[in-house]
């Protein structure tokens, strides 16, 4: 089912939070609403769940306007991030709440329960209170809840936030498998982008209250949009560097790097450099500083270099490399994959 | 003219002479009484029954059902129960009251005249003392009918008075002798404090008065010259000497050690007991306390051992006296005129001499009526026929006027300040005097 | 009004209704019943009209005139001509007749004598005495004594005696049975020197038992969070038994304790203690007492919350501090103190309220004893208004004397209110369709 | 160390306690025992003073089983009524949305502290205008009105902690609002609803100034002012016979307590600081 948000606007009282979003989730397609606290992500999952108010534009289920419809009436399931499953009922009774409130007969809801069951891997947990369980189970048993009735949406918020990272590790893998055996269109509420970027089909960012920037995870990785995107995505992080353009990309202190070909840039510019772009083992423009940090991280080094204007690049270089600290190098910077940023943060 | 409607009513529903069955029932409410006094209710039992058996003899059928109810949280509690219901308009159909009630009860509308229902002039009511019938009269209307008589005595033990250096004859002429005023309560309270200083009782028993609020407080004010109501204009009187001077006696017995400063508020059970063994020297109490004394308490030899007067004077200017505070049987405002008529007959039939001496001699209280004399029951009993003529014809009751009650609570607050030793008797009837002339305003006369 | 808005309209509204009736109703009639003279004598559901005997001698005094006065006294009962068609038409002639021959113009000045005049029928005598009440009515010119349920009743009745109009206006003020607005309580509050011993009593009451209270359930709080938990528990019940042990009950102990007889005077006597009545004795005597009985009551109020706010306390915070070398106490002092301060807070705030208002333990006690020295204000509008051996209920003053405390208890509430983290507490519902 | 500064914290506790052991243990005593007068040692073992229990100890009084009865009717439904609205109306003020929500919030607070006894007099008038003075409906009514803003109050503190994504589940899971609170929150909120229970009926149970003015009759009695009234009846002081009827009449408070103690002790247990 394709979901369509228009114009969306929600207030708070007399704060306006969301004003004048839009966003399209196709059919089938699974979408990550990735940002910090704050943006706005879980207010727009409310909404489309119909738990909040829409105060401006329309949400749309393929063809049907729900945008009035109060959440009962929606058909979407939603995975909260405590899974919200009700303690005083059994996990068969937690599945089959939804169905029994469509008063179903009870046979066909235990059938359901089973076949959902099996579906999540928890078929023989059926009798257990939720209290007896392990978060992932518990996370089975919610995501269960959820899809049993056959939703038009699947919203997950947070659905991983408090898992170990073990089981995060296999739980992600596992919604995805979910999703894309049931074909249900899903919307994932995170701040974690390596969930967004693992689980989803496309992403959208935000940031206070608006799509900074929406696409596939590739895309977002490679060409985001502007100074937040490429900085909320990537781990270990981009590194920023501050830059005048002139006849070159002058970082002081001797350091310059070439004017990128076919880019008319000028003036004050902020450099972005993934660490996986700059190290001894690229060739390209030098960047000459002193290792001020070693980080091993086992297959390779996460090194910090102090370039001599008191910025700071970060380098991944594969162990074995012999470098010390303090030690004064000068790398090869990968020019194509260099980002560069106005002043008013937008990608040049 | 609403009586006058229902009673034309009533007249022509007569004529027609009716012959259905009536059921009726009949509520009686008595305050302060306990199992003694259980013929205050049980005779309206009686009545009723007796009642129904004249109108079956008439031809007519009545069914009179008679509930009782007396466990009440003290007087506080019985008065508060009894105006709240009568506001509510579920008030019982008779109750049994202090007279002083009838002032404030009659004034807000919560009872009925008996004399529109029965004739005085007949028997028994024709029986009973005209003066204590005064008692239950307010503006020119008969209320009430007195449901028993009582009055408030001296008494001193006769063993301690003896060993004060008093003889038989003594004791024998002290009746009269307080009567006269020639033994007043300065005297008591020499004798008593001779008594603490020779052992005889132990200090804070030589004078062991009423623990608690009561008439019997108005008797000391009237001792002392007071008067509780100015006969010309029927106001309050608030005799400010006489008051002092009774404070100031209570507050002399303290300081003499033989009276208690914190007396008030002692237990009842412990007072019966101390009083009746002889613990005491001097105390006062009421006619019933007999019956007490010689029954729970065990005294065989009342005559013996204990011998009573008139509460003495306390200065020339005041007299010896004693209050009667006789209950009285009200007749609530009910709904249905016909009810009210036959709780009112009940009253009647109750105040007939038998039966009133059933509750007069078991409960220890005095006749309402000559003919009771009449009565074995009643003249063979000592302590009735002497109680009679000692106390009686000086007996004295307070007034029936809508802010006695104020004007009694107060009175006693004030005494139990000096008393306490809180206020000096100076400062309390000033304080006394403050409030009352407040809240009474027009209703008093301070002198 | 959508459904939310429905449901949630149905859920508060027996409560609502509930608090409307006997919560808000109540204070409002408190507010007007300050505001008149309501008592005993003028009743509560509004008077009637009469004029008494006594009332004759405030007539002159109200503005009434002489004559009427006169007109008002000198009527009794009377054989006049209408009276005489009326009974006649009732009783029949021939008793008519007797009575105008025996008595003719005769005027009687109480119904007692009318009645023994209506005795003397011998032809054909009225023999109920329903019938001769009934009959006496008749010839009643009077019109004191009698009530009248309505002013017209009362006028019309007036106006048939020849009494000018001008005489029936001051007659009907002095008639009225029921209440009148006035201030004069609150003028009386503020005169009668009761009210402020009364006042400062309260002073006393609430502050002495307020500090034992919360220092004594502090002290159990925590002298049982550190002990093994059985003793603990044990402790707790013993403490805990007062506040849900019946007040009747619980003072019945108490008074069997202090009572001249009783436990603490039998137990001091072989001592060469004088018996006394260690709830009465004094003004020390009964505060202390009252003090005490209300304070156990509090203290194991005090005891439950401090102890499950000690409970809420992490564990690892003791553990931190004992490390850190903090003996017990200093962790008292530093560690479990401060966090404290908001149950104190609010123990303190809620039992100053609900000391200034409750006097079931005094009245069950000392009931103000001895000598008006424990009365507080509670009490003392309680006794006003409801309970007095006299049986003279002021409703008016004692609800004087009640909004006082109610003004107090608003004030108070307002107060307290502000410890509430407010903002939170209406902090809107999450689901919002 | 740490155990002789626990012996000197129980003796201390033990000290300040005294008073109330001697008074629990006496009252047992005293009531199966006579002692001598001014004395506290039992001299002979009475029964007499379980009298009340098969005879009406005086001859108005009605009988005690009668007023225990109208006592258990009295705390049994009070405390059914605080139960039934407050779970209700908590619920709303908790969780719902509806006009003035503030307005009632803050006027909760406010009762929830309010002096209830000093409107005795206007509630008195109020009850006979509705026609119930001097009936126990009348009584129920007022004391259960009069605990209902402490029952919301510890109700709300109940729903309050019950996650909202549960209420969230629910209604995503397509059920009403109404369903949503009977199968889902309120199951959550039982031990605040037994405590609460548990803690009105005892508030019944004890109560004494309510149905000594408001319903004086003799069918109205419940064992609190049949209580007093014994005690206040000045010809038979009988501490034997006061604390025979005070062992009855505590007796099923002993009993809820031992049975219910964890939830009783749970009253507060929805944080009454919120």
């Amino acid at each position: 089912m394709r979901i369509h948000l228009q114009n969306f606007k929600k207030t708070f009282g007399d704060t306006t939070v969301i004003e004048d979003m839009n966003l399209t989730v196709e059919d089938g397609e699974m979408i990550a609403l990735l940002g910090p606290s704050g943006c706005g992500k879980s207010t727009t999952l409310f909404a489309i769940s119909g738990i909040h108010k829409i105060n401006g534009g329309t949400l749309h289920f393929g063809d049907k306007d729900v945008t009035n419809l109060p959440a009962q009436e929606r058909s979407v399931g939603v995975v909260f991030q405590n899974y919200a499953l009700y303690p005083h009922m059994s996990v068969a009774q937690n599945i089959g709440f939804p169905l029994k409130v469509q008063k179903l007969k009870t046979a066909e809801i235990n059938a359901r329960v089973g076949e959902i069951a099996e579906l999540v891997q928890i078929g023989n947990l059926l009798d257990r209170k939720p209290m007896q369980l392990s978060g992932g189970q518990q996370q089975r048993v919610a995501l269960a809840r959820a899809l049993i009735r056959k939703p038009d949406v699947l919203l997950l918020d947070e659905p991983l936030a408090n898992l170990d990272a073990k089981l995060r590790l296999e739980m992600r893998s596992e919604i995805r498998r979910l999703q894309r055996e049931t074909g249900i269109t899903a919307i994932l509420v995170t701040h974690d982008q390596i969930e967004a970027m693992s689980m989803c089909d496309r992403i959208a960012l935000m940031k206070d209250g608006r799509i900074e920037q929406i696409s596939t995870p590739t895309q977002m990785y490679e060409s985001p949009a502007s100074h937040y995107v490429a900085s909320f995505l990537g781990n270990p992080p981009i590194s920023f560097l501050q830059a005048k353009a002139d006849a070159s990309l002058d970082l002081g202190h001797g350091n310059a790097l070439p004017l990128p070909i076919g880019k008319a840039v000028q003036g004050e510019l902020t450099l972005g450099i993934r660490p996986e772009h700059f190290g001894p083992q690229h060739d390209g423009p030098k960047i000459s500083g002193q290792i001020s940090f070693i980080e091993p991280q086992g297959r390779e080094d996460l090194i910090d270099v102090m370039l001599p204007c008191g910025q700071k690049l970060r380098a991944i270089a594969p162990s074995g490399h012999g470098l010390k600290l303090e030690q004064d190098i000068s790398w090869g910077t990968q020019m194509d994959r260099l980002h560069i940023f106005g002043a008013d943060g937008t990608r040049l | 003219m609403k009586t006058l409607t229902c009673k034309l009513a009533l007249i022509t529903a007569l004529a027609a002479g009716p012959a259905f069955a009536e059921d009726i029932t009949i509520n009686v409410w008595a305050g302060g009484s306990n199992d003694a006094d259980s013929y205050r209710l049980d005779n309206i039992s009686i009545a009723a029954d007796l009642l129904e058996r004249e109108a079956a003899i008439r031809g007519e059928e009545l069914n009179i059902t008679v509930e009782g109810k007396r466990d009440f949280d003290g007087w506080d509690g019985f008065k508060q129960a009894v105006t709240l219901s009568a506001e509510a308009g579920n008030a019982p159909q008779i109750v049994v009251t202090s007279h002083l009630d009838i002032a404030p009860w009659a004034s807000a509308g919560y009872i009925v005249p008996v004399e529109d229902y029965v004739d005085l002039d007949a028997w028994p009511l024709s029986n009973v003392y005209s003066n204590l019938m005064e008692i239950a009269q307010y503006d020119d209307m008969q209320w009430g009918v007195p449901q028993d008589a009582e009055s408030r005595p001296f008494f001193f033990w006769k063993e301690t008075f003896l060993k004060l250096g008093h003889t038989e004859e003594d004791i024998a002429a002290m009746p009269a002798r307080v009567r006269a005023g020639e033994y007043t309560l300065r005297d008591m309270l020499a004798d008593a404090t001779k008594a603490v200083e020779m052992g005889l009782v132990e200090e804070g028993y030589g004078f062991y008065p009423r623990v608690s609020n009561g008439p019997d407080y108005a008797q000391f004010y009237q001792s002392f010259g007071g008067e509780l109501i100015d006969p010309e204009t029927g106001k309050l009187l608030f005799d400010r000497t006489a008051m002092t001077e009774m404070y100031q006696f209570f507050v002399d017995a303290v300081d003499a050690k033989v009276l208690r400063k914190n007396h008030i508020g002692t237990d009842w059970d412990q007072w019966y007991s101390e009083v009746a063994t002889g613990k005491a020297a001097f105390w006062h109490g009421g006619t019933w306390h007999y019956g007490r004394y010689t029954g729970k308490e065990g005294n065989e030899d009342f005559f013996g051992s204990i011998g009573f007067t008139l509460i003495p004077a306390g200065n020339d200017a005041g007299r010896a006296n004693t209050i009667t505070h006789p209950l009285v049987y009200l007749i609530t405002n009910q709904e249905d005129d016909r009810v009210e008529e036959i709780a009112a007959q009940l009253v009647s039939i109750a105040s007939e001499p038998r039966l009133n001496t059933l509750h007069a001699i078991q409960s220890s209280h005095l006749a309402i009526g000559k003919a009771e004399s009449g009565v074995d029951l009643y003249s063979n009993n000592r302590w009735a026929a002497e109680a009679t003529e000692v106390l009686l014809p000086y007996a004295n009751a307070q007034p029936n006027h809508p802010s006695y009650g104020a004007f009694s609570e107060a009175m006693f607050k004030g005494l139990e300040a000096a008393w306490t030793g809180v206020q000096t008797p100076e400062q309390a009837v000033a304080e006394v005097e403050a409030q009352l002339s407040v809240t009474l305003g027009d209703d008093l006369i301070i002198r | 009004m959508n459904k939310q808005k429905l449901l949630g309209a149905a859920f508060i509204s027996p409560a609502l209704i509930a608090v409307i009736v006997f919560f808000l109703v109540p204070v409002i009639l408190t507010v007007v019943f300050s505001f008149t003279n309501m008592s005993t004598s003028t009743g509560i559901l509004g008077g009637e009209y009469q004029l008494t005997q006594s009332d004759l001698d405030d007539l002159s005094g109200a503005g009434v005139s002489d004559e009427a006065i006169t007109l008002l006294q000198g009527a009794g009962y009377a054989m006049t001509d209408e009276s005489l068609t009326a009974f006649e038409t009732e009783f029949g002639k021939t008793r008519a007749d007797e009575l105008a021959q025996k008595f003719p113009d005769a005027t009687f000045d109480s119904r007692r004598d009318m009645e023994r005049a209506l005795k003397e029928l011998r032809t054909d005598p009225l023999r109920s005495t329903r019938e001769r009440k009934a009959a006496a009515e008749l010839f009643r010119q009077s019109i004191l004594g009698q009530r009248y349920e309505t002013k017209d009743d009362f006028a019309n009745a007036v106006s048939a005696l020849n009494i000018s109009a001008a005489d029936t206006q001051p007659l009907t003020e002095v008639a009225y049975t029921g209440w009148t607005f006035t201030t004069q309580n609150f003028e009386l509050l503020w005169q009668l020197p009761a009210t402020w011993r009364y006042a400062i009593n309260t002073v006393i009451y609430v502050s002495l038992t307020l500090v034992f209270n919360v220092t004594l359930g502090l002290f159990l709080a925590l002298s049982t969070f550190f002990l093994p938990d059985r003793i603990a528990q044990t402790f707790r019940t013993i403490w805990f038994l007062p506040r849900i042990l019946p007040p009747v009950l619980y003072v019945m102990m108490w008074q069997w304790m202090t009572w001249d007889q009783g436990f603490i005077s039998s137990l001091l006597a072989p001592l060469g203690v004088d018996r006394i009545d260690w709830m009465r004795h004094s003004a020390v005597h009964g505060w202390t007492v009252l003090v005490l009985i209300n304070g156990f009551v509090g203290a194991s109020l005090g005891m439950i919350l401090f102890s499950s706010s000690l409970r809420a306390i992490p564990q690892t915070q003791f553990y931190a501090a004992q490390v850190d070398g903090a003996g017990r106490w200093q962790q008292i002092r530093y560690v479990i103190l401060p966090q404290m301060r908001w149950p104190i807070l609010f123990i303190t705030s809620y039992q100053t309220l609900s000391l200034l208002t409750s006097f079931e333990y005094i009245l069950l006690s000392t009931d103000g004893g001895p000598g008006r020295q424990t009365e507080v204000w509670a009490l003392a509008a309680y006794h006003t208004a409801l309970s007095n051996y006299g049986g003279n209920l002021e409703y008016g003053l004692g609800a004087a004397y009640a909004l006082a405390l109610v003004i107090i208890g608003i004030i108070l509430s307002a107060i307290y209110l502000r410890f509430f983290n407010f903002r939170e507490l209406v902090a809107k519902p999450r689901i919002e369709q | 160390m740490r155990s002789r500064s626990n012996l000197f914290l129980i003796a201390i506790l033990a000290l300040i306690s005294t008073p109330l052991v001697i008074m629990y243990v006496f009252q047992l005593i005293d009531s199966v025992s006579r002692p001598a007068l001014g004395g506290f040692l039992p001299q002979t073992w009475e029964l007499g003073n379980w009298r009340f229990l098969w005879e009406t100890i005086d001859s108005a009084r009605p009988s005690i089983w009668r007023v225990t009865f109208n006592t258990f009717v009295f705390a049994a439904s009070t405390a059914l009524l605080v139960c039934a609205f407050s779970i209700t109306a908590a619920y709303a003020l908790s969780r719902l949305n509806f006009p003035a929500r503030r307005f009632f919030l803050a006027g909760l607070i406010m009762l929830h502290a309010f002096p209830t006894i000093t409107l005795i007099i206007a509630i008195f008038i109020v009850l006979q205008f509705l026609g119930l003075y001097d009936s126990l409906i009348g009584v129920i009514l007022v004391k259960a009105a009069l605990e209902l803003p402490f029952g919301i109050w510890i109700m709300k503190g109940f729903y309050d902690s019950v996650p909202w994504e549960i209420e969230m589940a629910g209604v995503q899971d397509g059920a009403s609002r109404f369903r949503v609170w009977r199968e889902l929150i309120l199951p959550q909120v039982k031990p605040g609803l037994a405590a609460l229970l548990i803690f009105s009926f005892l508030a019944g149970w004890s109560e004494f100034i309510l149905p000594l003015v408001l319903a004086p009759g003799a069918d109205a009695q419940v064992l609190a002012t049949y209580m007093n009234a014994v005690i206040a009846d000045d010809m038979r002081p009988d501490y034997g016979l006061f604390k025979a009827i005070g062992v009855f009449y505590a007796l099923p408070v002993i009993a809820v307590y031992l049975l219910f103690q964890k939830q009783l002790m749970n009253i507060y247990g929805g944080g009454t600081k919120g």
